[in-house]
């Protein structure tokens, strides 16, 4: 038998393949596929404080082997959140990760503060990848300072295990990580999506409200999977690897690069079942290849 | 809702842009109601990355039928399929039509929007009176019209623009007029949003309780990824795949 | 008749399509497929002083609808290409570009100044993507400081009109474009590729010799157009689009983002004749929508 | 060398993983010569991007054949192809084997590698003695044994991995006796790297002349992109797409 289990140092989970943030709604959606056990862990939908409506459609768009999103973050905020936790918490033995946004620093801490104080979640995701209202709409995650000071504060005010998300959209992946980790954060997911933008030729407009969009899915893979590698081999937390993964063997490339879990994306919205088959992907090519485990793997990469 | 792999039984080209698929689907076949959808891909690649929307235009298990218009990438790779080949499908989605009994009917179809009502037409007929509306740019773009001519409809209207078949003009024409004249109850509509609009506009002081099945950009077609949102006249967002595709007109922003 | 045309300011072209540097040999391989003639213009693959082998293969990857290469660049050197120059010349009148590399700042200055005496050669394109010996291999394009003292450098002893070409991996991609442009840029042209990488799982080694590798064609193309759109916004000077254009759609995208002009990479390997194909979409799209000329075009989107 | 729209004729599906395609195209057939390759793409999407290159199996205006094996995506995709569909083609390309008089010719071909010397043995038979040692992994993977028997070759030499068919073993376990005993001053080879590695070392002291033909991860076929490139002795890299595929044994660096 093959041991798929991997150890976030905080947390052990039962194999590396977590659905990501604002794929895999609360989870539930997906109980007529699978059972939510089977799973690593899984992140529900990114969250604010108060109930928003998101962006005006269209809010997506399809482009060569990706996806162009503009959701907005719509959400019910976090008092109605806490509901759906504790439903959701009935449902599974999985580890559940909240994704925590905020318009400005206040905000994040008041999220993060909020389901702290909840025993039903296992781990923290910051999304610093939210535009935010004080710099003039440019993230936290594009600014290394910005990054230390928000997961500096927020790792002051919650003991619940923090994962800084990152965005891809930097001239240096490693400073925003060698800030995020110096500013105490558990664990460093990446990638968001990197910014793009569609136009509509006929009425000569972009084609989302907001003009850029997220992109995701397939084409980016090459490109996570080199900030994977970058940030890896830079801080000494565990690194979560996503961006375009699709299948076991792309699981695998992610972990040879240095990522100790990876997250599921884009495909969950295509083929519901996807994380599914690719734990078994993963454990098909293990056994081929004769690894016993994942330690074995991760970071084995000869460069 | 589950995911299955189908089988193409026939992919009949009926004219022009036009064709039926009929497939074999054990699951969806046995699920889908009238209204429902599926989602389907015809790529085996990652191109197009996502998959298709086409409501379920009619269905005897195990199989089912979706008629489709070729507009794009998506349908131009469905329409290259042949007898055995696979299709992955995404289903049944979305609400249905509600269930109704001795009620006096009217479908209105713009184009391929046909096919979200052709399947509910059908059921109704078994304990309801139904005329239908039914109306595209020209003959070319109307199809089935033997099947529709032999359902016993209680009234069966056509409409074109270029008046090639049927009466020179919109569905919308004389809505009002076929309403009074029925006695009709209830309304379901299928078609271009402009259409709906129109419809929306036209009946809405009527007794009629009125149903219409949309459209949307959709990137997951089960509740996910919260792309394919409609204004509610409440100024909410609703999600065309889960809250829909049938929605009462009355709640919709027009 | 619609008006092709589009005018950089120190050159008019006949119409907005250039083949891209590295994509397009030295022109004369494309004879076989089309009079050299038509095209807006066309870029000479990168030069710098002296031959280079590049790296061992493998060189590209093929990743969802993207390519990955690693060529490293090889070329005959200077000396060499000034022969070649004189010969295409006699060729086509089409202006003939000539991409400008460097491991120095000293080197591109050396390249530069050596075609500045070129009558044959009508415009340079400063490659500010190649990795830098000095700077621990990051590239100008990367420090809005070295892009502004390389170009200054160059501007002050060349008289031959200077594109400067932007690289994507950076995450204030106008703070670049306006310190080209302050340092005397005539025209920016953007994007060159996106730093990406494959493994190879098997051997559990990276595909290429140098980890890293750049991505180019359709997968980038939603990033590309959003990034010639911040640049075309904030400088005064001309914008040159790239990234994964195939069709004449593309092309118009870019140019209501704020491109004069655009540059085919990718497509023409796949495809020889592409950038014929795609002036010839342009003109028809033209007709439909009733432009006269491109101009009317350009940067008018609405936001 | 041009881009042409073919059309398929036939694809014939040989045994396992193997096809024969057959198609008209009008320009690389005529202008086609034995070792020439051609690009093609059976997709018509963007995935995948790149076209992939094959051997030109054999030809007669207005039609050529390509034969190969399915190892992924493109060639997967190029399986699924029927007859009339289109296929879009650039070539040919690439040198070809030289043209030889009188000579005594062993080509020596492993699994596809028959692809690429096939042609050029129909040609060679015509002033040539021709002999042909042809190997792969299993009965299963040796094609066009009829085709071969019946072209008055002087030796034809069989061989397999698991000794399904032929002698048990690799094309390289009786090169030397064969040439020997034919007096063979030509050599042509195609065939996996490392069969064409043993081969060098096999024949490099003997007197023959030695071609092989190469493969490489090709992004364009016709020189622009300098993917395709294999070192020489000198220590210098060589285009396989334009400086090859067809080399001197001795100026590869093996
Ligand atoms: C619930 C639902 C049921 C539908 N039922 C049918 C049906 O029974 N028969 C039928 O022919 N069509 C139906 N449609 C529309 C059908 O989904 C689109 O025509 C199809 O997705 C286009 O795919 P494509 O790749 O060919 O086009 P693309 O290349 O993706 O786009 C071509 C054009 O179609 C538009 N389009 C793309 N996706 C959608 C979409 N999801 N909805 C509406 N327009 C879209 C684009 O804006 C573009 O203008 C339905 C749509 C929905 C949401
Ligand atoms: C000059 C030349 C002539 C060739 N002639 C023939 C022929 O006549 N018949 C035949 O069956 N094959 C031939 N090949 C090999 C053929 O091109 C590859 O098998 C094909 O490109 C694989 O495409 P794919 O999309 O199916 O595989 P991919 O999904 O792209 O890759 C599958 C595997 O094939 C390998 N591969 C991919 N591209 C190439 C390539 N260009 N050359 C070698 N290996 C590759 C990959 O490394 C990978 O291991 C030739 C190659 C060259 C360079
Ligand atoms: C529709 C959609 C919604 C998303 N919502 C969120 C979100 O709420 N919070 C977040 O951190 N990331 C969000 N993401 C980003 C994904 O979690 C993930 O980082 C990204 O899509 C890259 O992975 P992929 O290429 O596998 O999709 C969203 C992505 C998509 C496509
Ligand atoms: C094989 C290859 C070689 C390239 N060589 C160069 C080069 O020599 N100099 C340069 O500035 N850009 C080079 N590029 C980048 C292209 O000019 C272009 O900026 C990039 O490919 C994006 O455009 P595309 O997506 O249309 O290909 C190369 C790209 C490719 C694919
Ligand atoms: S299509 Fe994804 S939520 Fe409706
Ligand atoms: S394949 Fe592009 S140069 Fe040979």
């Amino acid at each position: 038998m093959v041991d798929l289990s991997v150890d976030l140092g905080f947390i052990g989970l039962k194999n590396p393949v977590i659905p990501a943030s604002g794929t895999f709604g609360y989870g539930e959606e997906f109980l007529p596929f699978f059972n939510l056990d089977l799973l690593g862990a899984f992140v529900f939908k990114g969250i604010y404080k108060n109930k928003r409506m998101g962006n005006p459609p269209p809010r997506i768009q399809e482009t060569p082997a990706g996806l162009l999103n503009s959701i907005g973050l719509p959400g019910p905020g976090m008092k109605e959140l806490k509901k759906i936790i504790k439903r959701v918490y009935q449902s599974t033995s999985t580890p559940i990760i909240i994704n925590v946004c905020g318009e400005t620093d206040q905000e994040y801490l008041d999220v993060a503060e909020y389901f702290d104080r909840m025993e039903e979640v296992a781990i923290l995701e910051l999304n610093i990848s939210c535009p935010n209202v004080k710099s003039g709409g440019r993230c936290p995650a594009q600014d290394d300072k910005h990054t230390y000071r928000l997961v500096k504060q927020i790792k002051q005010s919650v003991s619940t295990p923090l994962i800084v998300k990152l965005s891809p959209n930097v001239t240096d992946i490693s400073a925003i990580a060698i800030s995020a980790e110096e500013a105490g954060a558990d664990c460093i997911s990446l990638t968001n999506t990197f910014l793009g933008m569609a136009i509509d030729l006929e009425s000569r407009k972009p084609l989302f409200s907001k003009i850029v969009a997220g992109l995701s899915g397939p084409a980016i893979k090459p490109l996570a999977l080199r900030l994977v590698w970058e940030v890896a081999r830079c801080v000494h937390v565990p690194v979560i690897g996503m961006g375009g993964i699709t299948t076991g063997q792309d699981v695998l490339e992610f972990i040879l690069a240095g990522a100790t879990a990876v997250q599921t994306g884009t495909i969950n919205l295509i083929e519901p079942s996807a994380s599914i088959r690719i734990i078994k992907e993963i454990e098909q090519i293990m056994k081929e290849q004769n690894l016993m485990n994942l330690r074995e793997l991760r970071g084995t990469l000869k460069t | 809702m589950k995911e299955e792999t189908g089988t193409i039984v026939e992919n009949h080209h009926i004219q022009n842009e036009y064709y039926l698929i009929k497939m074999r689907a054990d699951h969806v076949s046995k699920q889908g109601k009238p209204g429902n959808f599926i989602m389907v891909s015809a790529s085996s690649t990652l191109e197009p990355l996502l998959k298709r929307p086409f409501g379920i235009f009619d269905l005897n298990p195990p199989y089912i039928w979706i008629y489709y218009k070729v507009v794009g990438r998506g349908t131009r790779l469905l329409s290259t399929l042949n007898p055995d080949d696979k299709i992955s499908i995404l289903g049944p989605l979305g609400n249905s039509f509600p269930v109704l009994e001795n009620e006096t009917i009217l479908a209105i179809a713009g184009g391929t929007g046909i096919a979200s009502v052709y399947f509910a037409i059908k059921e109704y007929l078994k304990n309801n009176k139904v005329s239908l509306i039914y109306g595209a740019k020209s003959k070319n773009d109307l199809n089935f019209l033997h099947s529709l001519e032999t359902i016993s409809l209680a009234g069966l209207y056509l409409y074109s623009d270029d008046g090639s078949i049927g009466i020179k003009g919109v569905v919308t024409a004389d809505i009002k007029k076929i309403i009074n004249q029925h006695g009709i109850t209830i309304t379901i509509s299928c078609g271009p949003d402009e259409m709906l609009n129109r419809i929306f506009w036209i009946i809405k002081d009527l007794k009629t309780d009125d149903y219409a099945s949309l459209e949307a950009i959709m990137g997951c077609g089960f509740g996910i990824c919260q792309s394919c949102v409609v204004e509610t006249r409440n100024k909410e967002y609703k999600q065309v795949c889960t809250d829909g595709p049938v929605f009462k007109m009355e709640e919709i922003q027009w």
